[in-house]
């Protein structure tokens, strides 16, 4: 085991990718010196050189196209959004052609990408730079999604993104970069899409997160535990596919279920899981399923209504209790 | 007219000879259409077929190519087969697609066809990063990307138009110049001197010809093809042709004035090419005996799709994606 | 009352606020000849010239970028996208713009505009022509979001969103645009954004649809009345905001709901509405609740596939039926 | 350097004192990020202020202005207050937007300032389509966009270019060339001549000044601005320069050779100002006295900043749209 950062364990997975398959390659605005948003490629343009760490013009749509087109000619690269407020440049090509082309050519195409988007907050970068829109990407048939919260998992999931046949629109989250933890630098498996972790075992209530919030739920579980809550925090690591099964056996076991993410909470993905539950586990339920997600407002630049828009530790565990009061 | 070599007539009888292959191929599509066996959006590529046929003859079966919406040309030109593209049109098994993808989405990877695409311009940015895995592959390959003339004012074009210079990526880009992008004149939201100038803007270099002439259309081909492959970076042809059909099967183009089809319809390509060919000794006989041939075949096509076998409805749930079931929320 | 379809309602609504409002003017593709995909701008070019009824290049960025400048600026410009599935295209100004340009400006701005991006599936137009993805816009702080179904409703609901002072996305169907209906000619008035409409009262089963299902669950409806199941059936007509005490005082009636959509199932708006409606009404619910929207893949070509993925009458009574057994 | 009119020195050392502000903001900006009083990021417009300056000296308040993620300069040179756009930064009540957008959303749409953006390009379609309601709502007013040399690449601002020419839009395009994009010199991600053959390709003139010349950049704008206003359709002028710091504050450009940044700064828009107004006859005491009043006005404006009170937190939920409740879902 060694301490890395998030950053840096994707790091790792890209550059052990990289020298395991010749046909793994970048391609991104500054992806050379900068190194990425959050070093996730730093001194790799050295390393691999410039034709397959590739520093781009500022061209969102063609980056995604140029990915896609490069991946359906045999090749699988990484195309490097740095938002996933930027990425909306290249929906269409994500949604119409990377989704699509498997399928609407009849499994002649393959479409082996990532469409890589770091979402979320990170302190006063304001409306256009601190969005989560993964929902959107969980309702588009032929993606996956990936949203991975910790550096182990940022090494694991990324190398399974990379081999995976399909498009995935993996998304890290920009406050997490700097985030340590443990990893097993010798372990370099992938870790499997659409398996879930458990984070804290619990048997009085299921909360079910992913990305950044995964850590304030944790804390807020401990917490918890403390009052006499037992509380189940599931990281769904992958939100399509999404675990099911993991999810379902421990609202079979606790009863309560509570959804948290940054995301804006109406449309967001909470509601599929809580939806799916409340009609495939009504009569299991000890109380009604809940959802912890944004306001529906863009997000504000000013501290304090930054912070009104995020989720506390407090706030969790009060709406947690509120299942038992 | 450049030199006749040897054996040039007979090559441009076989070239002339996938003309009437395509066309005969818009005719079935579009009579199919409106007796409703083939449904959605067919774009007819009747008068544009000098250009796929002069481009691709100089194409090896390993390069790729692109499309767009107008795509049953390109895809025939190709190389796709014919037969299983009808099938397609009809949604039946044994379409190049199984059925999933229809006209606007005609594909054959196997003869290096990516597609058809019904979002205009999106095959540009696909084709310069297919170039660049084709370098990365270290490869010898070329694509050849088609876009309309409408088309040339999406941003994603420019962009790669930018991005194929910039990393001098092996692309052939042809603009398909019908002058008209549905009911819109070109020339009326188009802005400058077009496409070849915007091509040169980016330093690409850039040549307008006559898309109805197959023989010139074949030279330029030949000629940029060779410097594509030998690593000039990216090039561009702008092919002037002419719609002579609506926009789809289902326009009758009543905007246009019909004396501007008449005289298009002296300059369309499968006159000027029967000429020539006459001129070098072709005869009229084996010229007509072509065409009919053209027309049986297709005929043929047609009936094996009335007759191919409608896809299993499980085939609705395959070739999705590897991982997360695809069922989940279906209504079956 | 006068008998006409969704496309000339549109028409109408159109023609009646350009006459009644000289800032309002529409722009996009082929307008002026072809008078849209459904007519829905027929004619309107010769009438307001094409200063107002404007052909633009191929350019959808622009299209909707467009518009946003020109409502900055003092006008109400309508972008026509054509099909929701190009506006993907555009999708950075809308979201990044539009939706956000009155909030992160803090007020000084406002974007009275519609994004007229037509939904569904119309008959072997694929996987890139037939998408329904109104759910997205729902988790977008800042947009309205209106489905018509009726031609009425696309008359009134227009020409609210044409009145509101914030950027809508207009979903017209496009397997309505030939619909008949009755239209009350004389009477010019706006349908208020945010209410729903009652299409048939019943006691037993609360149906919430939108858009081209609204006229198949009312069929549906009428079938499970003749034997004996009771059926209340809303149709949404504004998917955000939507008419929660509507929904909640059906459901607080019948104690059962089921959301019907044409789009993907999974991320579909319909998980909104069963999340609140479990959250909120749990203990009144006399059965799980459920969900009816397509399957995860895009939508296929051929006839068979393309039936496959659709929600039919007989689905929606099997599904009804259901909890009752 | 043209002839210069009686009142001219005292209008250039007006602009000259403009440009003294934006510069005092700009370091007070990045000092107060440094310190942790302003978060998010803050682009500097250090080095580059002759361009905002000159151009907005021509035009009116009611004249209309898109900028980019590099806009304080744009704001101030057209007329927006620096005191409220220093609470601004700071997130404060008072602040342009209320403290909701910051450096990267900066507006003041009350002198037609209409945003920077934190997207690249976006400024442009938005800049056509409010050219298109001036002309919609018969006023005379014209529209200034500016952009970046790494944004030129972006589809929709090539999206724009045709389009403002198509129209016949009183758009002016000013593309200021700073050398640089992020760590990225443009010329290597930039093919052809630059922005100014690909205006041109699109029909639209185009011209290449020096950037740091306020009286160039003046004077070049007095002629097109009138030209614009008169009919001319858009223009677009590119305006050569350097980016004197970082990217954005908390980047120290360490990808760049220092002696590179040395020349340049012999080249900067400030000294070369002050040698003209020496020359015209200024005296160096009104100049530093100049400078040091927009040091003492700013120093004025961080303290206002720092005891201006933060919003109330229900200041969050509003300001987004009229109807639907935004708070649903929230977490108070
Ligand atoms: C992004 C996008 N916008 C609009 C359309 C609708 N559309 C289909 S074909 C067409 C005209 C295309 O004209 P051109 O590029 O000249 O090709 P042509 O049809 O003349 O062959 C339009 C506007 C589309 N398919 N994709
Ligand atoms: C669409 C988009 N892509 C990428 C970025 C990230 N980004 C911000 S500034 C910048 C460089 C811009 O360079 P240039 O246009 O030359 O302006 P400058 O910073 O030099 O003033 C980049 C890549 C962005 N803001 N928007
Ligand atoms: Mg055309
Ligand atoms: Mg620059």
């Amino acid at each position: 085991m060694t301490k890395m950062t998030y950053a840096e364990a994707a790091r790792l997975a890209l550059k052990e990718e990289m020298e395991r398959d010749s046909t793994v390659w970048a391609l991104g605005e500054d992806l050379g010196f900068e190194g990425g948003m959050g070093g996730q490629y730093k001194d790799l343009q050295a390393e691999f050189g410039i034709d397959r760490i590739v520093d781009t013009p500022i061209s969102e749509a063609t980056i995604m196209g140029a990915a896609i087109g490069a991946a359906l000619a045999g090749t699988r690269p990484i195309a490097e959004l740095r938002f996933s407020d930027f990425a909306m440049c290249a929906v269409d090509e994500l949604v119409n052609q990377a989704a699509k082309a498997r399928y609407m050519f009849g499994g002649q195409a393959r479409v082996p990408m990532i469409a890589r988007m770091p979402i979320g907050i990170r302190g006063g970068i304001a409306a256009q730079h601190s969005q989560s829109p993964e929902a959107w990407y969980t309702h588009v048939p032929g993606l996956v999604v990936v949203t991975p919260a910790t550096p182990a998992d940022n090494r694991g999931l990324l190398k399974a993104a990379i081999r995976c046949d399909d498009p995935v629109v993996y998304m890290e989250h920009k406050g997490l970069w700097g985030t340590e933890g443990e990893v097993e630098e010798n372990d370099s498996h992938p870790i499997p899409l659409g398996i879930a972790r458990k984070v804290v075992t619990g048997n009085d209530l299921t909360i079910v997160t992913w990305s950044a919030m995964v850590d304030i739920v944790e804390k807020a579980a401990l917490s918890l535990a403390d009052e006499g809550i037992s509380v189940e925090v599931i990281d769904l690591r992958t939100l399509w596919p999404w675990d099911r099964d993991s999810v379902f056996s421990s609202v079979k076991k606790t009863g309560r279920l509570m959804v948290v993410h940054e995301a804006v909470q109406v449309g967001g993905f909470g509601a599929e899981i809580t939806s799916e539950v409340s009609e495939h586990l009504f009569s299991m339920l000890k109380a009604p399923v809940k959802r912890m997600g944004g306001a529906r407002i863009p997000i504000p630049f000013s501290i304090p209504l930054e912070a009104a828009y995020m989720i506390s530790k407090e706030q969790i565990i009060n709406k947690s209790k509120s299942f038992f009061s | 007219m450049a030199q006749v070599q040897t054996n040039e007539p007979a090559r441009i009888f076989n070239m002339y000879k996938k003309m009437l292959l395509i066309r005969a191929f818009e005719e079935a599509a579009a009579e199919n259409f409106h007796a409703g066996n083939v449904r959605g959006s067919v774009h007819q590529y009747i008068g544009e077929e000098a250009i796929a046929v002069g481009i691709c003859e100089n194409l090896r079966n390993d390069d790729l190519l692109t499309s767009y919406h107008r795509g049953h040309g390109h895809s025939i030109a190709k190389g796709a087969d014919p037969r299983a593209m009808m099938l397609e049109l009809f949604g039946r098994v044994g379409g190049t697609s199984g059925g999933k993808g229809g006209s606007m989405h005609i594909a054959d990877f196997s003869v290096g066809m990516l597609g058809a695409n019904g979002v205009i311009a999106d095959g540009c940015t696909i084709s310069v990063g297919a170039a660049q895995a084709i370098k990365l592959l270290k490869q010898d390959k070329i694509i050849v990307n088609f876009i309309g003339d409408g088309g040339i004012n999406r941003g994603p074009f420019m962009e790669a138009l930018n991005w194929a210079k910039v990393y001098e990526l092996p692309v052939l880009f042809v603009c398909e110049n019908n002058q008209i992008a549905a009911t819109t004149t070109t020339k009326t939201v188009t802005a400058g001197d077009g496409i070849e100038a915007r091509a040169k803007s980016y330093g690409i270099p850039a040549i307008t010809i006559d898309g109805n002439d197959l023989l010139l259309v074949d030279r330029t081909a030949a000629r940029i093809v060779d410097e594509i492959r030998a690593g000039s970076g990216p090039q561009l042809i702008q092919a002037m042709t002419y719609r002579l059909k609506g926009h789809y099967a289902h326009d009758e183009a009543l905007y246009r004035n019909p004396s501007e089809v008449e005289s298009a319809l002296k300059n369309e390509p499968m006159p000027r090419t029967e000429t020539w060919l006459k001129d070098q000794g072709v005869s009229i006989e084996e010229i007509e005996k072509a065409k009919d041939e053209a027309k049986k075949l297709m005929a043929n096509y047609v009936s094996d799709a009335h007759e191919a076998p409608w896809p299993d409805i499980s085939d609705a749930f395959t070739d999705v994606q590897d991982v997360g079931s695809p069922a989940e929320g279906t209504n079956l």
